[in-house]
């Protein structure tokens, strides 16, 4: 699996700078716009080695940002679930934060956080949250009534017990939703590094962008992609794993 | 005094033809009940209704002396995430402990409860949920076909168990089984369609206790009346 | 004076990534010039997020760049900054094009051409000035948002494109030299238009409060970009600023050092740092004329020279 | 339902404010750090008509943007879910174009699409897109035995039916995803405008950043909120009316 | 020969028992044939064996001369967009729609034809669900508790129905009600927990066809001999 998703990734990778090519060819432009192979493998020479580094430490960020990013979102969508006034200003609050794109609330984050680990953090956070709270709103609201039922009718019903029987229940889609939110991460950092510019894959590349160099931004998107493809791969195998520990094995389903 | 339904009157938003017009019985004292009827004419829409859970109705029902009223069916589920023995002991209250185990090991229980829930068969399904509603609290249990994927020999046994152990309580047992609802019952309510009038008339069981021996003749009477009646 | 309090350590806020436009800067902290001065500072860089002016008020940060307009914007809002140096007594801010294609000698000849400016930055408002100075209003050209990406140029679509002209400009050049293109640039100063860069700022109360550290700050500073901008250390600044400018080659780095150099000290005579207070008064006269500020702000009462 | 969004917001949005002023307060920061309720009320007045229009245009491309994210979205979900290897290709390829921040991709599609509205709606639905995508895939690759059996058994399962039955079967999961991904469509307009377009509200927002000015981006910001609760609280409403119209009324549920 | 069963082997992954160990039996011709036996002793585990969908087990099921087997269960449920009626309808071909019809009403679904199936009762939704199984082609068809939640009464005329109207076909229903399988079917399969040998037991049913008297004292006969074996 862990190959498979990385030498995947490699073929569109390969297709996309195909079509750049033929692009360039087409319209006729120069060098300058869509480098050619030869400038591009010079290109990765040179930077190869620092990219890679740059690219590991905004992995390791976007991994916490992740974490961070679930529990928030199961936080959220837990509290969101309340009926009352409260739960639903909470609610409000969440999709109104998420209505607000990132570039303009990362000037009020990176003057009130600094501009140090904390803001890259968050922002990774903030970006990979709310499509992980999407899901789990939807999953937390629906009853399983058949399970419920009991505990309804004894009065035992309580809120964690609701919200781990509803996740129970759709641990398959909660765990594809998760694993799937990780390339959510890895772009969060990544924008947090493009405007903050202090670190990793993202500052990398807003120099790159700075100078038009679209060799480079090629080299970092390889590498980004590489990175993305390999937690995406982890985070698969975890979730087979957890699923695997959670619902034995039976003799097929019916 | 049981359960006492005056005048019910309802009908599905949206069906054409009324589940009830005009229903009433009742049914005296604790002990082992039926509702019976053919299939759609009401029973699970009924017994919502006497647990509290069921549409908003025209008339009345009323369970003097019930406290607590509880609703069992034959889908429910138990949670899958730790085995059919824990599920039932984490709701059972400490001094029912005892009573915990009699059930499981009477009910033929023992071999499933290092299981999870989704690995029984049907039958297996239905004697666990019924257990865990058996160690709660209750003065009124409705059984809706809560054993209708159990076999003939285990629910004879599982009934007289209950009927050993819960002299006191009020049951209202739900099942397709004529020979069964006849031969344990106290009462069984007829359902019938709303054409017949009055829509529900109550025959008496022949209450079959433990040990008790069974009168052939008189069951096979009961049987009858019960098949005409519907 | 009377004894002033012990700061501790400092932060000195950039405007902008680690590049050729900060090498004095760089040069100060990497040489040990401010810790000579008795000083410990921490220079950071700055970013398009980062806002100097903000992180002075805040306390993050003792000292910083910003851009003219920026400290004009400022004190139009009471902001307590004041400007203690100007390192570029030429703004770097030009407009590359291809002379093949178009000559741009003067800003008539803006006339029917698609000028890039990033709406809401200085380039803006230098642009409309330059336009009127020759009685060009908006319908006499087009004028084309600019944003992080160059393809609207390279692909020809722009005729005009703004960058810093020791920085990008550098290597924009080169790039379009070696597809066998040319470029040329036209500059606003020449133009007439004299609109402030970038300058060094802190608060009032700073300076009021700390005026020796002030001095002492300003003077490590000032003598880094003395010595980054001296001919004769030039390979020294190279190896150093190849340490926080990797994407950069070598030969651009010396080019850009070399453009650096003379717009920071045109003539042999430029005392580095200069304020030049009729620049500045320019400045605020265009920003007033363009409704950038709803008014005066008697700017020459902020510039202090310790 | 519709008032009550928009007043949450409003209440949101001056608790903000209120903490805004509290911090400009507590530290005494200038009004270009954090306007004054006057600055701020003055800046509204000014520009509140031209920023009205702006924001207007930016949710009719978000709304068509959104329209085109969930079409893309349940395209990909489909073909995604055939085990053979053109799927996990497009999978593959899903996951990753997710993976490059907009702002690394957003050269590359001026390139090919120019910066008109085009490439507002195209960055709009892919931001919007893939939340929804992870959703869709987590829904549709589950099967729902009770009612696949039939067909499966009989040899009449189409991937068409498969679907049907899945997304039906999750018609409040889906609905409830859809309406919330609106904010998404929002926000990615937003970005789409801040990065390359020449209008909407995202395209003010950004001139009022590079001005450092506070006050429009916050009367901006109140736009947007308006904007986003009015769309969500229109699509909540339209979600109500569908689940009405596919699950018909029943006497309460068990 | 309809099944043929040959030293089957299972235990289910993480299980304690087998559920078969060395089970063989065989069934002979067309006809409607019982699965019977305990809960839990096995028999959706070999119904899926059968039909081919269950889990991978050691030994051989043969089923010579059955082209088509068709798996149905009484937790089926059908799609929820259009009523029942639609839906079976669609399901029906062309050349079968009168047999379609004939089902609906001795099934008494007339009532329930414009309803979702989720409105219907849970006998409703068993004979919704049988009913399009019926008009598919197949040789053999497996019912595990298709009918497990109808009334007695329903639930005889739908056997006889469908004895009728498939005198050729081969059927296995699964049911926990002794003398409905004693009474309508040819050979009655009885699984027994792995502790006996041979696992399982083949018995003689009535067979029973529309219209054909019943002989009492057969039946009692045949129903002690299953209730003996299982
Ligand atoms: N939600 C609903 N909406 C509309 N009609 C319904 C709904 N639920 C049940 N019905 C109809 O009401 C009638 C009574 O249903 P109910 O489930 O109470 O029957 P029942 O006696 O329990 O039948 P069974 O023995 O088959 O379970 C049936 O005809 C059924 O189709
Ligand atoms: N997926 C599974 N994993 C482990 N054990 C299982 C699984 N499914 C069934 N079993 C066990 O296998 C045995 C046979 O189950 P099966 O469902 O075949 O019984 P059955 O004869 O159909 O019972 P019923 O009449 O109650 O439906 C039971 O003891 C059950 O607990
Ligand atoms: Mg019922
Ligand atoms: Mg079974």
């Amino acid at each position: 699996m862990l190959p498979k998703r990385i030498y995947q990734f490699v073929i569109i990778y390969l297709a996309a700078l195909g079509g750049l090519q033929a692009i360039k060819l087409v319209f006729a432009l120069s060098d300058y716009v869509i480098p050619s192979p030869a400038d591009l493998w010079q290109t990765a020479e040179a930077v190869f080695s620092r990219y890679l580094g740059d690219a590991l430490n905004t992995l390791a960020v976007a991994i916490v940002g992740h974490l961070l990013a679930i529990v928030l979102a199961t936080v959220v969508a837990i509290i969101g679930r309340l009926t009352n006034w409260a739960g639903a200003l909470i609610k409000v609050a969440a999709y109104n934060l998420q209505a607000y794109p990132i570039v303009a609330v990362a000037p009020i984050i990176f003057i009130l956080l600094g501009d140090g680990l904390a803001s890259r953090l968050l922002i990774a956070a903030m970006i990979c949250y709310f499509p992980l709270l999407l899901s789990f709103i939807g999953i937390f609201a629906e009853p399983v009534v058949d399970i419920e039922h009991f505990y309804t009718m004894t009065g035992r019903m309580r809120w964690q017990l609701e919200v781990k029987i509803r996740a129970f229940e759709n641990n398959a889609k909660l765990i594809t939703v998760t694993a799937g939110s990780a390339t959510l991460a890895m772009v969060g950092t990544i924008v947090a590094e493009f405007f903050g510019a202090n670190a990793g894959i993202g500052y990398s590349l807003r120099i790159a962008l700075y100078q038009s160099d679209l060799a480079k931004v090629l080299v970092a998107l390889f590498l980004i992609g590489i990175f993305t493809s390999l937690y995406l791969a982890l985070l698969e195998r975890i979730g087979v794993w957890l699923q695997h520990k959670l619902v034995l094995p039976t003799g097929g389903t019916l | 005094m049981l359960i006492d339904c005056r005048n019910i009157r309802y009908r599905y938003p949206n069906a054409e033809a009324a589940v009830f017009a005009d229903l009433s019985f009742c049914l005296r004292g604790p002990g082992f009940h039926a509702l019976f009827g053919p299939s759609g004419v009401g029973k699970t829409t009924l017994a919502r209704m006497i647990a509290g859970n069921g549409p908003r109705y025209e008339g009345r029902i009323e369970t003097p002396g019930v406290a607590r009223t509880l609703y069992s069916y034959n889908l429910e589920r138990l949670p899958g995430w730790s085995c059919v023995g824990d599920h039932i002991a984490k709701v059972t209250p400490p001094s029912r402990r005892e009573r915990m185990a009699d059930l499981i090991g009477s009910f033929g229980l023992e071999g499933c409860i290092d299981a999870r829930f989704s690995q029984l068969s049907l039958g297996q399904k239905n004697r666990a949920n019924l257990t865990r509603y058996l160690v709660q609290d209750f003065d009124l249990l409705i059984m809706d076909e809560s054993l209708a994927n159990v076999d003939e020999t285990t629910r004879e046994k599982i009934l007289l168990k209950i009927k050993g152990m819960f002299p006191d309580k009020g049951f209202l047992y739900i099942s397709h089984n004529v020979s069964e609802v006849a031969k344990f019952c106290r009462e069984v309510v007829v359902l019938r369609n709303t054409a017949k009038q009055p829509q529900a008339v109550s025959i008496a069981g022949l209450d079959l206790a433990p040990d008790q021996p069974l009168d052939k003749s008189r069951l096979e009477r009961a049987m009858l009346e019960i098949v005409h009646a519907a | 004076g009377p004894p002033e309090g012990d700061l501790g350590p400092l932060t000195y806020r950039l405007k902008w990534l680690f590049n050729v436009s900060v090498v004095g800067d760089l040069y100060a902290g990497a040489e040990g010039l401010f810790e000579a001065e008795g000083l410990q500072v921490t220079v950071k860089p700055g970013g398009p997020e980062k806002d100097a002016i903000k992180e002075l008020e805040l306390g993050h940060a003792q000292f910083g760049v910003a851009s003219a307009d920026q400290v004009i914007r400022a004190l139009a809002k009471g902001s307590p900054v004041v400007v203690i140096a100007q390192i570029f007594q030429q703004n770097p801010l030009q407009w590359i094009y291809r002379p093949d294609r178009n000559r741009f000698e003067t800003p008539a000849d803006f006339r029917g051409k698609t000028l890039g400016v990033t709406f809401g930055g200085n380039d803006e408002a230098i642009m409309r000035a330059l336009m009127a100075t020759r009685g060009l209003s908006e319908q006499d050209a087009t004028l084309f948002s600019v944003r992080y990406d160059y393809t609207p140029f390279l692909e020809g679509r722009v005729d005009l494109w703004p960058v810093y002209r020791n920085a990008q400009g550098v290597i924009i050049e080169d790039k379009l030299r070696r597809a066998g293109e040319a470029v040329a640039f036209f500059d606003p100063n020449a133009a007439g238009v004299r609109f402030v860069a970038n300058s060094v700022i802190t608060t009032r109360a700073l300076l009021e409060q700390h005026p020796r550290t002030v001095q002492k700050f300003l003077k490590a500073l000032l003598e880094g970009w003395r010595r980054a901008v001296d001919p004769a250390q030039a390979e020294r600044v190279l190896a150093m600023i190849q340490l926080h400018d990797r994407d950069t080659a070598l030969p651009l780095l010396r080019q850009q050092l070399d453009i650096t150099r003379q717009m920071v000290r045109p003539t042999a005579e430029t005392v580095i740092g200069r304020i030049d207070a009729a620049a500045w008064k320019q400045t605020e006269e265009i920003m007033l004329t363009q409704n950038l500020i709803p008014a005066a702000v008697n700017v020459a009462s902020s510039l202090v020279s310790p």
